[in-house]
């Protein structure tokens, strides 16, 4: 494969794994704290529709991305309520979310615009604009740093490294902060913060919340980044490979950045080499869309090895002596 | 211990009921706020799915799928395994009945029947296998080998249909309509046997009993053979179930083929009862709304049966609304949705003040 | 020294100054004897009453005995104590004050701490980790972390209490993970220190040692409130005791002026019998045999080191050792739960210990049934019923299976209610959850399922770990009753006294090994002690 | 009243069944009548609604999509009084018309376009799945291209195998955006909702786009270049206003017929030279004549472009 078009696959690499990031983190730390969550692809759906319409309306998309933030805690704090509060299923509240984002979205746009679950598209300073990051143009042709800082680092929406740096700060908040180690300890053992004297229900929210928060960045970058508005079920499955990738990853937040960067990068392939000739044999078109699915169970079987989720993971907190 | 303090009868019919209304209390909101009736509206649901003997074919048709996926989710579940991948499961048993209906001469729909039932069961799980065997050997976490394979069994799925199935010239990426002595009888047909007479306009088809054949049979595995005890212990405690001498990797693996092959055999309904030929994305979300529908029925066959129809009277009810107003098709999503959440995870929000009014009485 | 140390956590606490706090509590230490008073407590879960007006005194600077049967109410008073569960009535005084005590936050700020029977430890955190959690300096890790490190180090060295701060709590022994508990209650400076049931899991040595703190903690003027089965710790260290039954206080008494028996007798509502009776063992022939038994753990580590001995029908083997010392291991291992190398028989013919024919069916076929030590875990599925336990492992008895497609479980349920009225399980209800059952009659169910199958070899773990003297008794005497009858009895306890009543023969372990065999009255705790400590 | 009922894309997909809505409103603007109109869920739906249409009383029945042949293959013959239409399929049935369209020839046309408008010596194509009607969109404009230009590269690629193949915006985006690095500068989109994707990504690189079904020129004026248009407004307009008695049997919605063609208006009159028209017309008026003929993938699953 010559230079350049890894340059260009890892461009759309970068792109790809940007949603899937903001899920996968979303998803750990929520998981981490002891509440399961399907839902990501839900939240990532009402986000994106709240991006797209609200930066339509407004014209700016940051004020989208406000709203979208906005109505993924609120679904988050939703899913907080059924599966803390109430102590509910924790399962059942995602998939109802998910459920829940794929019919609203359309019926209120609909109601709203007219389109048919579609918002208009967006375009000017309602769109993310594209970052060009210093020394991008100088470096330009400087050999092998030039293509990959200008071409794979550089030029792309303020979120994908809003994104990137979610990673470090994540990581920075769940090892390194008090916060951080009451979370990872409600999600092992809510009895040991609970007699610790920590609140295990205000842990668990916050937990949520923050999740809400990521994935409403995701379901921007979605609507208002990578495409021009918002289309019924654009999520397309990304929330459920964000949480494959978390598995993957362990729940470890560098881990998890790997992780989104490999399922990224078999999309990004999987979409240039559509049709690859294997000794003779052309492989059909349905086959190379395959890849990128058998290729993470292969690696799943082969490298990864048991998957151990946090202990306390799934189940509402019931006190027991 | 929430669930003690009131009496089990209340806790099974008066808990679900009372969310179920409560999920429709907010859906009625929504439909008025986006400018339609709620009363007509769900008159017209209740009327367009059980009004009438066409309504209640439809919505057992739809139901009868839902038995199925969601008796597949249920029986992992019994394990603590989550299949995911009932939607894969149920594409490649789809697979299975058109081999069996397209490439075999039948001389009659029983013995179709049967041989079709096979092959769905021996497709769905097959597919279903593999996740568990890497569950089982290699900790592959299964939800998401199984949510690959979904992403897999569609490629695989076009491609049969694109390049192998499909007849020469067609245009539509699907089998060729199946051999006439392959249609299943449908219910009225079957009623008419009893003289009752039922529309024989809806699908609905001798996969309903099946259907409710494999909740008995379901249940009776679970609570009534050795194999059903040992799903069970292993589910509720791994560790003691490898005291008891019960093998994980055996089990993991004999779920897995069952909930595959329950998967599978939804095809017999759709595509062998219904479409007659097998086409693109013939599951169309069943095999997520079976995961829906087994965390509603408590992953009980019976509840399921229940859960089922419940779905089976949203989609019919829905399309009627589709039909007869402006209500967009999605707002059915959204009640489904709501049902799922309130009658699945919010149950405690009703079961709480139920509890209370019923420790007043017992105070008095 | 103490001073030192308390000073500068106080200094770290960011909600109350020292000087605060000091006038606080000394204030109402001049006005009053009793570190804690609790009047008129009662405590509802549904139906069960927990706690019935429960009043109770503990003077300040004692260690204060409460004692009950399984589900006497015991946990849940001083859960309520410690804020974790609420009172539905009654009023809790510390120091004399009278103290809302809502939460265990509230609790920990009036200088009450517990240490729960099932520990409250995050088990894949670091001591350190564990011990600040809750309890932090500040917003960052690092200075807590480094600042928490110090105080141990101090705490360590005034009370015995060594851990390595950085080890992970899951590769801790219990007794070493109770001292942490101990630390964490300590770090957030108690000065009521409740311990649940704190040596159900601990060696006698383990155990000793923790009266040692405790004893140092009280010289320091700490009030200490002790949870216990064992009457004989209740009267090595306490200096009053309560006595509780059926959710009610029944009587508080001097410890000097009680007795085991009189305590027994309050507890149970009748007499027991604190020694076990048994005649002279009359062993038969060899019934197992095991030689150069070997087992190397997923990290590398050998924890089985060439093991042989033999047991003879009619025999109770007993095997001491401190935990952690491959005892657990080796009943594992016997049971056909872990692959090991090495050679086995069983009445002549070999017993594999690896391969396909390796498992718990397959020594179940071969009459070698097993009590495991942790009846939770393994044990019991606390989720089924009684009856679908009672069928745990013996699910392909023919039995139970009169045909080969349906399970017959109302003959189960019938052998069910035979095993509980022979065992004499309260409540005998076959239908009722396993968790709904006290400890000691869970403890029933799963021997009554591993003895009424008449084994020929019978493994045993902790058989009376965390259950009351009542419960011991007929425990100990059905294993006898077993051993009488012809059964070869395998026990691993960590409770020496029960080794010495039981066995006809004892072998000590001691880091996968053996260390040596005693005939029980040719033996005493002090040498088994040096044995199990690798002297000898 | 007349009804129309839609395939699973749905009403708005900004292309085929919106076409189909488009020409309906028209008939409603223009004649002030009313008519049903019905979006399905699931294919169970497809025969269902179909009877339930018939049975409410409308005529005629406008079904669309392909998936919908076998549909009237069993709803029709019971409901022998009412007239069905069904677009983009042939059902030989007596009361059945059957609405095709040559989007071969169309393609072919925009082929030549984008052949014309190249500068790279690649062009490209976005397809949603690959599937025959998909195919021949692809076909037809390789076989434009290459007449154009023999030596032309055209890319073609398709999105997917799920439903979510048509509604994917992200995933057009991506994949137009790895043509564009292959050196496409002009992007054929046949694929729904992701098309709208696949028409952003090309604005955003600054190269052209062609629309598809509906004229989609005014999505991004500049960019793209043109639309093929199938005129499924004008045979659901022909349709309604025939009338309960309509004609019924095989209509050929052809370039002769003037069922497809490309869009030429005020968005992108600037991007098509006076020169660039005449090759086309040329090419259309040889079509028309039967001078020239566009091989139909559907025919052979064969295409002679590639
Ligand atoms: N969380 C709970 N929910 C319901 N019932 C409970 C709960 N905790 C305790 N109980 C009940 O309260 C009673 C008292 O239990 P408690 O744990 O206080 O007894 P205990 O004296 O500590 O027993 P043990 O010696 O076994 O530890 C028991 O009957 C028990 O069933
Ligand atoms: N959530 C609960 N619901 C009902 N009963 C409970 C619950 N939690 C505990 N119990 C009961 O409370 C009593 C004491 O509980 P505890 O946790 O102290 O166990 P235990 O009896 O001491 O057994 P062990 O010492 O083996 O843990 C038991 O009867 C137990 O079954
Ligand atoms: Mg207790
Ligand atoms: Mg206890």
């Amino acid at each position: 494969m010559d230079f350049m078009v890894l340059v260009q696959v890892l461009e759309s690499t970068m792109r790809l794994a940007t949603p899937l990031l903001f899920a996968c983190l979303a998803g750990l730390i929520s998981e981490r704290a002891g509440v399961f969550d399907i839902g990501l692809e839900g939240k990532m759906l009402v986000a994106a529709f709240m991006a797209a319409s609200i930066a339509f309306v407004s014209g700016n998309v940051w004020i989208g991305v406000a709203a979208a933030v906005g109505v993924s805690v609120a679904m988050s704090l939703m899913h907080g309520l059924a599966s803390i509060t109430f102590r509910g299923n924790q399962l059942i509240s995602g998939v109802a979310i998910n459920f829940l984002a794929a019919g609203i979205t359309v019926v209120i746009a609909q109601n709203w615009f007219r389109q048919g679950g579609r918002t208009p598209s967006l375009s000017g300073d309602a769109r993310m604009a594209r970052i060009d990051l210093p020394f991008a143009e100088a470096l330009r042709d400087v050999p092998v740093i030039g293509p990959i800082y200008h071409g794979i680092l550089s030029g792309h929406a303020l979120l994908v490294y809003v994104a990137l740096l979610c990673v470090p700060l994540t990581w920075f908040m769940l090892f390194r902060t008090r916060f951080g180690l009451r979370l990872r300890a409600v999600g092992e053992n809510p009895a040991a913060v609970d007699t610790a004297g920590v609140s295990v229900v205000g842990l668990r929210y916050g937990a949520v919340a923050i999740c809400g928060v990521l994935c409403g960045l995701a379901g921007a970058y979605l609507s208002t980044g990578l495409s021009a508005g918002f289309v019924k079920d654009m999520t397309a499955g990304r929330g459920f490979i964000a949480l494959a990738a978390m598995i993957f990853a362990k729940w470890r937040p560098w881990h998890a950045m790997g992780a989104v960067f490999l399922f990224g990068l078999l999309e990004a392939v999987a979409n240039r080499f559509q049709n690859i000739d294997i000794l003779g044999v052309n492989l059909p078109v349905q086959a190379m869309q395959a890849l990128p699915y058998i290729l993470t169970v292969v690696i799943l079987a082969g490298f990864v090895g048991k998957a151990i989720p946090p202990r306390a993971g799934g189940a509402a907190y019931v006190k027991e002596h | 211990m929430s669930r003690g303090r009131i009496p089990h009868w209340a806790d099974v019919t008066l808990v679900p009921l009372a969310s179920v209304f409560l999920a429709f209390v907010i859906s009625g909101i929504l439909i008025w706020a986006i400018g339609e009736s709620p009363w007509a509206a769900m008159k017209l649901m209740v009327e367009g799915a059980f009004g009438s003997s066409y309504g209640w074919g439809y919505t057992l048709f739809y139901a009868t799928n839902f038995i199925f996926t969601g008796l597949a989710v249920a029986v992992a579940f019994q394990a603590r395994l989550f299949n995911i991948g009932g939607e894969g499961q149920a594409l490649l048993g789809g697979l299975g009945v058109a081999l069996v209906c397209l490439y075999i001469p039948w001389p009659h729909w029983s013995l179709a029947l049967i041989a079709a039932s096979l092959g769905a069961a021996v497709f769905g799980a097959g597919w279903a296998l593999i996740p568990g065997y890497l569950q089982a050997k290699r900790g592959s976490h299964i939800v998401i080998t199984t949510i690959m394979f979904n992403f897999i069994a569609a490629s695989l799925l076009g491609y049969f249909l694109v390049n192998v199935l499909r007849p020469q010239g067609a245009q539509d990426p699907s089998s060729p309509r199946f051999p006439s002595e392959t249609a299943l009888p449908k219910l009225h047909e079957i009623l008419g046997v009893f003289g009752i007479p039922f529309s024989t306009v809806p699908p609905v088809n001798i996969s309903l009993l099946i259907a409710v054949g494999m909740c008995f049979a379901v249940w009776f595995m679970l609570w009534r053979t050795r194999l059903g005890f040992q799903i069970r212990a292993f589910g509720e405690s791994e560790p003691a179930a490898e005291y008891a001498g019960i093998s994980p990797v055996r089990i993991t693996v004999y779920v897995m083929l069952i909930s595959g092959a329950l998967a599978g055999l939804m095809a017999v309904n759709s595509v062998m009862g219904e479409q007659q030929r097998l086409v693109l994305n013939a599951v169309e979300g069943a095999g997520f709304i079976g995961i829906a529908v087994a965390l509603m029925g408590r992953n009980h066959p019976f509840g399921v049966f229940l859960a089922a129809i419940l779905f089976g009277f949203l989609y019919q009810g829905g399309a009627e609304l589709a039909l007869w107003t402006g209500i967009p098709r999605e707002l059915i999503v959204v009640i489904q949705a709501l049902v799922i959440l309130f009658t699945g995870a919010l149950d405690n929000m009703v079961r709480i003040p139920i509890a209370r009014i019923f420790a007043m009485r017992g105070a008095r | 020294m103490i001073t030192a140390w308390t000073a500068s956590a106080r200094r770290s606490d960011p909600r109350m100054t020292q000087a605060q706090t000091q006038a606080m509590r000394q204030d109402t230490a001049a006005s009053n004897a009793f570190a804690i008073e609790l009047r008129g407590i009662s405590k509802a879960f549904g139906p069960v009453q927990a706690n019935k007006d429960i009043s109770i005194r503990v003077r300040r600077g004692t260690i204060h005995g409460i004692v009950g049967e399984n589900g006497a109410g015991k946990s849940t008073l001083m859960s309520i104590l410690y804020g974790f569960y609420r009172a539905d009535s009654g009023e809790i005084l510390i120091n004399g004050q009278q103290t809302d005590i809502p939460d265990s936050l509230s609790a920990i700020r009036a200088g009450v701490g517990m240490v729960f029977q099932h520990f409250k430890l995050v088990e894949n955190f670091t001591v350190l980790e564990n011990v600040i959690l809750g309890a932090e300096a500040g917003a960052m890790l690092r200075p807590s972390l480094a600042k928490a490190r110090g105080l141990l180090k101090d705490l360590a060295r005034e009370f015995e209490l060594n851990v390595d701060p950085d080890a992970l709590i899951e590769n801790l022994s219990v007794g070493h993970q109770q001292r942490v508990e101990i630390l964490k209650a300590l770090y957030r400076e108690a000065d009521i220190l409740i311990l649940d049931e704190p040596t159900g899991v601990l060696t006698p040595s383990e155990a000793d040692h923790l009266f040692r703190i405790l004893r140092g903690l009280k010289e320091q003027g700490k009030t200490i409130i002790l949870i216990t089965h064992k009457l004989r710790e209740i009267m090595d260290v306490t200096d009053e005791v309560s006595v509780m039954r059926r959710g009610e206080m029944v009587a508080t008494r001097t410890t000097s002026e009680t007795s085991p028996t009189e305590l027994a007798e309050l507890m149970v509502g009748r007499k027991v019998l604190l020694r076990v009776e048994k005649t002279p063992a009359m062993p038969g022939p060899e019934v197992l045999r095991v030689e150069g038994l070997r087992l190397v753990d997923a990290q590398g580590v050998e924890r089985l080191r060439s093991i042989g001995f033999a047991l003879r029908a009619g025999e109770i083997v007993g095997i001491a050792g401190v935990a952690g010392n491959g005892q657990s291991e080796l009943l594992e291992v016997l049971a056909g739960l872990r692959p090991a190398e090495g050679q086995a028989w069983m009445k002549g013919a070999p017993l594999p210990l690896s391969g396909p024919d390796c498992d718990a069916q397959a020594r179940r076929a071969r009459r070698i049934a097993h009590v495991p030590e942790d009846r939770h875990r393994r044990g019991l599925v606390l989720n089924f019923h009684a009856w679908e336990n009672t069928a745990l492992g013996y699910h392909n008895d023919d039995a139970y299976n009169p045909s080969p497609w349906k399970m017959d479980n109302a003959a189960i349920i019938r052998d069910t209610q035979a095993k509980m009225a022979a065992f004499d399980v309260r409540p005998p209800d076959p239908q009722l959850k396993a968790s709904g059952f006290s400890g000691g009659n869970q403890q029933k169910i799963v021997l009554a399922r591993e003895i009424e199958h008449t084994p020929e070899v019978l493994l045993v773990g902790q058989p009376t770990r965390g259950v009351d003297i009542g419960a011991i008794e007929f425990i100990h005497q059905r294993l006898i009753t077993l051993r009488d009858a012809g059964a070869a009895i395998l026990l691993v306890s960590v409770e020496l006294d029960e080794i010495l009543s039981l066995s006809d023969r004892i072998i000590v372990m001691f880091d996968g090994r053996i260390m040596g065999e005693r005939a029980p009255d040719q033996t005493n705790a002090q040498e088994l002690g040096l044995m199990m400590a690798g002297m000898a | 009243d007349p009804a129309l009922m839609f395939d699973l894309g749905g009403k708005f997909d900004k292309s085929f069944n919106e076409a189909a809505y488009n020409g309906a409103e028209r008939w409603r603007a223009e004649t002030g009548g009313s008519y049903r109109e019905i979006e399905m869920q699931a294919a169970a739906q497809r025969v269902q609604f179909a009877r339930r249409l018939a049975e409410a009383g409308s005529n005629p029945v406008v079904v669309m999509g392909f998936q919908n042949a076998p549909t009237l293959e069993e709803v029709a013959p019971d409901y022998p009084d009412t007239s069905f239409v069904l677009i983009d399929a042939v059902v030989d049935l007596p009361n059945v018309r059957s609405v095709i369209f040559a989007e071969h020839e169309g393609s072919y046309l925009v082929g030549m376009l984008a052949a014309m408008a190249n500068e790279t010596g690649t062009v490209s194509f976005v397809g949603g799945m690959e599937i025959p009607l998909i195919a021949s969109f692809a076909c037809g404009y390789a076989q434009g291209a290459k007449a154009v230009n023999p030596d032309i590269n055209v890319i073609v690629n398709y999105t997917g195998d799920t439903p979510a193949a048509w509604n994917d915006p992200v995933r057009g985006g991506e994949i137009a955006r790895a043509q564009i690095s292959q050196g496409s500068d002009v992007v054929f989109a046949a694929a729904g909702g992701t098309g709208l994707g696949v028409l952003q990504a090309a604005e955003d690189s600054g190269v052209f786009s062609i629309g598809v079904d509906s004229n989609q020129n005014y999505l991004h004026p500049g960019s793209v270049l043109t639309s093929m248009l199938k005129l499924v407004d004008q045979a659901v307009y022909d349709a309604f206003t025939d009338g309960p008695g309509l004609e019924t049997g095989v209509v050929q919605m052809n370039l002769a017929a003037g069922g497809v063609g490309y869009a030429l208006d005020e968005h992108n009159a600037h991007l098509i030279s006076d020169q660039m028209q005449e090759a086309v017309e040329a090419a259309k008026a040889a079509i028309i004549a039967g001078e020239l003929s566009v091989h139909d993938y559907r025919v052979d699953s064969v295409c002679p472009a590639f």
